[in-house]
């Protein structure tokens, strides 16, 4: 019993038990129209859950989310890769990358809504776009840290291109691709929040607008939970066991 | 040949909904020729992008807002929807009688500095009572759901909020303590004016006159229905996100209140006079260059037709 | 005996016959360094290498040796193609030829690997080459599997030595091969390496500073100075290399001894 | 004139001058309406200069910013590192990390403004707390990837906790902390505006916010590049001096 | 000549009293691994040391040899309290001590010049020492400011030296340090550590796979078997260091070579 609570899964449970208690404890003291419990926040859930009405939303915002992430990370990883190993690629880039990067996300999901049309291609170019510049920023700090022994013994071996991307480049970027995705999808799903609230007519932004709206607290974090849950569930169901694979031959700590 | 489509941008919970709910659920486009499509959207925000991106052809806005356009080369143009307009609530106790006793206190205000309530609550305490209430009160600009909670759990003194929120408050024990109507026939409007409407590009609505003009038909239709009908409001009830009956009437009541009645180029002369107001007000932030309502804001088709 | 002493302008010019300076690099694998300077990360600028030149003819086991930081990894750094930032040049034929290289940390991909390391080193037309014989050679056979990491340096460096062994090079540069081995496993290595010599047309530039080995290895022993290096002095040595060993070698140390006493064993 | 064209400041130059023309383009393309040239928005933003008010509301923003930076970083430096290195930590607290991590700016740009009230405290935390997470997934990755040879040597030589910090981890998080920051500086700066569109009365966001009621692109523009020139400032100016310094142990390229 | 070969037992026993294993932590800078086990990327386990015990009189040189991939590494990472997971005993009086190592890689701090790289490694009352005499004696002082990768390998390796050195600590750890240095900077070195260790109490373990330096330094050998690793044999050399040289060094080693035939030098 011991080595299950402080095993992975028993740390976990402890700690959204401590969650669950903070939160109960607070809507003690707000009130359940400032802070609704637990059981009626669970409840909302399970009836929007039922009435298929959440399902539909959070299935098209995951499509946004999973388009803009896909090329979000695959342009960042190529501008970063660039800006980050030549100096007249990172000279060139940087004004544009300072531009995107602090172009406020309202900024480009207007003009693009204005520009494009008020489309889904607008609205995923749009969360894209603001993703893009973080992920370039981080992957060019990996790309600057790269081991030059090891790309050495590459040049001297005639990896290639592709070899030496695929073996000697990639795994040591893999915790900056790590950090630029996790902290990447938390991003997307922000912006993505906030081109739903512009100009689409559904997903969870939307809908969390919608409640915000009408002050239904408890229908906006009914919304807010069960995106979180799925997130929790990707990433210790797909990204965790990922990683630990990606990281199988770093040397178990004694 | 189909009827010919309009799109119409309205926010799920907004009361234009409601409006635009009825018309399809009786049959009014399909009766004047045409079939309406509504386009729900999150925010008032996503509508503005939406009639500049031509994504929609219909959306819900005020006239301060189309004579900029206008003046700046869109033309956009503009048919009265509701004369319901906001309102400066305070809790009943409140000490506060009029304007002058804001003075000092922290005000709410929704839609920020250029606002058009805002800036009518404004012209009238310096014409009243010689001050200027963005300089002797605290105004807090932010989002209006956050304003009625602040001022249910007392960090507001006063909120000057949009009447469905306003409307909810009456039924919890705040008053109005001065409306924008009170405002407007102090500048010396005759009778209440629409300060919202249905805005749309008018080289569209020339391309669609048929389709237009089925469409304020069907409006007037629709609200002759909601001003005399219980049972059309009933069916509404659900969308209407009303907690309980009180609200629920209030909304109503407010809704009726709110159908214009007066001939068009009536209001426009009103809305003229209030607009060389807001304007000396809020300056060229508010209305871009142009200085006096934009020839036009009224749509001329209609005016032609009265 | 056995080692013929040249200084170092005869036994380029007239032992080898290298053309002038300014044509070197028409030649076959050879190599001229006017100078290598280094930036320093405090500012400032270190003059390296200067004027150091030779030629490594075909298929011959040449040592190179010098005292600690005197630039014998940055020569081969810059016979490699690895640092283009010098003046002189590097000949044709070394700029084309295939290399292996044994650096002198055993740079192996972490996250590869012991097979992967060597496999993914191999030319295509090799992929599918059979590495057992060379992981047992370098007695690494039950390791295949294992990651970098799992091994001792030791075990790394022979990996290292398998990989730059398996990939069958026109030229094999070694800088410092042997050590960190205890000596029953270098000497195996070293003659693997001998092996390997003798029976593939491959050329051999191996840096050490174990004179006994070079010894053993070379048919000729490049010498550089402190730095700024420069060839201090160049030695062939006709030997056979299956005579090397017992009296014969001890001869030809103290042969070396005497004519490098730098180099001296103790 | 060759080598100054292909210098840093040469190839910036260029790049600055290409965005330029692209904007001239897209303004005639789109009509000044819909994009403003660069002449109107900087007589616009000249104006605005003069006249004070934008130079106000840029301080306001900024002081927000940086407030919320520091606090952010720090905070996220810490958890960070004590999750990477630490399994029992990092299991207690990935629920958490995960929530905070996908929690809509909307979400806790509201709470904060209920529980804590309109003012500038909840402001700033609200957006510190968007940017914790980020924070703490990028440095934690950095805390993960710690070079274990130099560490053990810290404990062969008695560094004791400051010294390792000070000498042998901070150096090493180097890249991962330049990552998270100026990600970091741009995902902050977006929720500033997010934040002052809810609840504050200045600040760049509130403007832009304004104008955009009113649909008046120059002005936006405008405001937005006038944030963007200052932080490409900084980044010159500031971080890259820094980082050169940070950075002059690395070999210099060939 | 000079070299008192005993078997295992009776070193341990009859020659330096160790006590019955299970006593061993009460005596001064014991270590008894019972077994380590290391975990495979793959799953799995290997078993790297067995039953492996020793004790270091305090102040004497020990050097540890042993093929390559058998686990000294392993050993002195357990003496430095670096890795716990082991079953075994290490004595108090060790885990106490104060340590300098020298690792198989340099390791030093690549963010800091070389200067701070020996002065961090000071203990806080050393603070304020003057790095002249042993930057000297690394022949490094002209790098004082240089930072590690603007050296060559063999030099990164002496500042790990001068780093060891001037701690002045109790147990010295060495694990080969003088490998990539030419002969005379090693030898030069050698002397170097034979004088620090002769004027201050320091205990000095050494891992080596050059019998010729073990025998040129040490007071006891201790040979590991290949793993899991034992102790295969010990060997005390009671010679005095200044005689360790010409012929009586040559005829300790031909006696090593007898004694363990692992060693031999060719
Ligand atoms: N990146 C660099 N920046 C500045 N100086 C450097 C750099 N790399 C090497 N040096 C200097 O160049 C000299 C030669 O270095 P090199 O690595 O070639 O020596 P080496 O002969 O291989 O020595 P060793 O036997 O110790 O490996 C050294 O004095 C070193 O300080
Ligand atoms: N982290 C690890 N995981 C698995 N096996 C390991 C690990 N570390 C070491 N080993 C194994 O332990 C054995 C001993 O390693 P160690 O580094 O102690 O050898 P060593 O005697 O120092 O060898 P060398 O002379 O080559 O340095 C090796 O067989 C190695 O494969
Ligand atoms: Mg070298
Ligand atoms: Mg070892």
């Amino acid at each position: 019993m011991r080595s299950f609570l402080t095993g992975p899964i028993g740390l976990r449970a402890i700690s959204i038990a401590v969650f669950v208690v903070v939160w109960v404890l607070a809507s003690y003291a707000f009130g359940p129209r400032l802070c609704p419990g637990p059981v009626s926040v669970f409840a909302f859930a399970a009836k929007e859950i039922a009435s298929g009405e959440l399902p539909y939303h959070l299935a098209i915002t995951l499509l946004r989310v999973i388009a803009a992430f896909a090329i979000a990370m695959s342009i960042g990883l190529a501008t970063g890769l660039m800006m980050g190993r030549s100096r007249i690629a990172n000279d060139l880039g940087e004004p544009w990358l300072i531009l995107f990067l602090n172009a406020p996300a309202l900024i480009v999901i207007v003009l693009a809504y204005i520009w494009i049309g008020l489309n889904e291609s607008a609205a995923i170019l749009a969360v894209a776009l603001n993703k893009i510049p973080n992920a370039t920023v981080t992957i060019r700090e990996g790309a600057r840290a790269l081991d030059t022994h090891l790309m050495e013994m590459a040049r001297v071996y005639g990896f290639g291109r592709m070899k030496t991307l695929r073996h000697v480049i990639l795994p040591q970027l893999q915790p900056y691709i790590a950090a630029a995705s996790r902290s990447g999808l938390a991003l997307i799903w922000k912006i993505v929040l906030v081109v739903e609230l512009l100009g689409r007519s559904n997903g969870i932004g939307f809908q969390i607008h919608l409640y915000f709206q009408v002050f239904d607290v408890r229908a906006i974090l009914a919304y807010t939970l069960v995106f979180v849950c799925i997130m929790l569930l990707i990433e210790l169901a797909v990204v965790q066991p990922l990683e630990r694979h990606a990281n199988r031959w770093r040397p178990k700590p004694a | 040949a189909d009827a010919e489509i309009v799109r119409v941008g309205v926010l799920k919970f907004g009361t234009v909904n409601w409006e635009i709910d009825t018309i399809v659920e009786n049959g009014f486009d399909k009766k004047h020729g045409f079939s309406l499509e509504p386009v729900v959207l999150a925010g008032s925000d996503a509508g503005r992008i939406g009639i500049n991106a031509g994504e929609v052809d219909v959306i819900v806005s005020d006239w301060l807002f189309v004579s900029r356009q206008r003046a700046e080369g869109i033309p956009l143009t503009f048919v009265p929807y509701s004369t319901s307009v906001g309102a400066i609530m305070v809790p009943d106790d409140s000490i506060a009688k009029t304007l002058a006793d804001l003075r000092g206190s922290r005000v709410g205000v929704a839609g920020g500095p250029l606002d058009k309530n805002w800036l009518m609550f404004r012209a009238l305490a310096q014409d009243r009572y010689g001050f200027d209430l963005a300089e002797e009160t605290q105004p807090a600009f932010a989002a209006p759901p956050f304003l009625a909670e602040k001022l249910r759990d007392g960090e507001l003194a006063a909120a000057s909020n949009f009447w469905h929120y306003n409307a909810r408050l009456e039924t919890e024990g705040y008053r109005e303590l001065v409306s924008g109507q009170d405002a407007a026939k102090a500048f010396g409007a005759t009778g209440p004016i629409s300060a919202i409407g249905y805005v749309f590009n008018e080289e569209w609505a020339a391309e669609h006159k048929d389709a237009m003009l089925g469409f304020v038909a069907a409006s007037h239709e629709a609200k002759e229905l909601l001003g005399t009908s219980d049972a059309a409001w009933d069916r509404l009830r659900p969308s209407m996100n009303a907690e309980d009956d009180a609200i629920f009437r209030n909304l109503v009541r407010r809704y009726r209140e709110g159908i214009p009645s007066r001939p068009m180029a009536e209001e426009e002369a009103d809305t003229e006079k209030i607009y060389r107001r807001l304007a000396a007000i809020g300056g060229e932030k508010l209305v871009g260059s142009a200085q006096t309502l934009s020839p036009g804001t009224f749509w001329s088709v209609l005016k032609e037709g009265e | 005996m056995g080692a013929k002493v040249l200084p170092f302008h005869t036994a380029l010019h007239g032992q080898l016959g290298v053309p002038h300076a300014d044509k070197v690099e028409d030649h076959a694998f050879s190599v001229r360094i006017e100078a290598k300077r280094f930036k320093r990360a405090n500012g400032g600028e270190v003059e390296v290498i200067r004027d150091l030149s030779f030629v490594l003819t075909p298929h011959t086991f040449t040592c190179l040796l010098g005292p600690s930081g005197c630039g014998k990894t940055t020569t081969l750094k810059i016979m490699l193609g690895l640092d283009a930032d010098f003046s002189g040049a590097v000949s044709p034929a070394l700029q084309r030829a295939r290399f292996a290289a044994v650096f002198q940390e055993p740079r192996l991909l972490p996250w590869r690997s012991v097979e992967d390391n060597i496999r993914l080193a191999l030319p295509p037309e090799m992929a599918e080459k059979d590495l057992t014989p060379v992981l047992d050679a370098v007695e690494l056979n039950a390791f295949r599997s294992a990651y970098p990491s799992e091994l001792s340096l030791g075990m790394a460096r022979r990996v290292a030595l398998a990989r730059a062994f398996s990939v069958e090079p026109e030229i094999l540069l070694l800088d410092e091969p042997f050590v960190s081995l205890d000596e029953m496993t270098a000497n195996r290595l070293r003659h693997l390496l001998l092996e390997l010599w003798q029976s593939r047309p491959v050329t051999v530039l191996m840096v050490t500073h174990n004179i006994r080995e070079a010894a053993r290895l070379a048919d000729r022993l490049i010498v550089l100075s402190p730095p700024p290096a420069h060839v201090a002095g160049t030695t062939e040595i006709s030997l056979p290399h299956a005579g090397r060993s017992g009296g014969a070698l001890s001869h030809l140390l103290v042969d070396l001894a005497h004519r490098f006493p730098s180099l001296a064993l103790e």
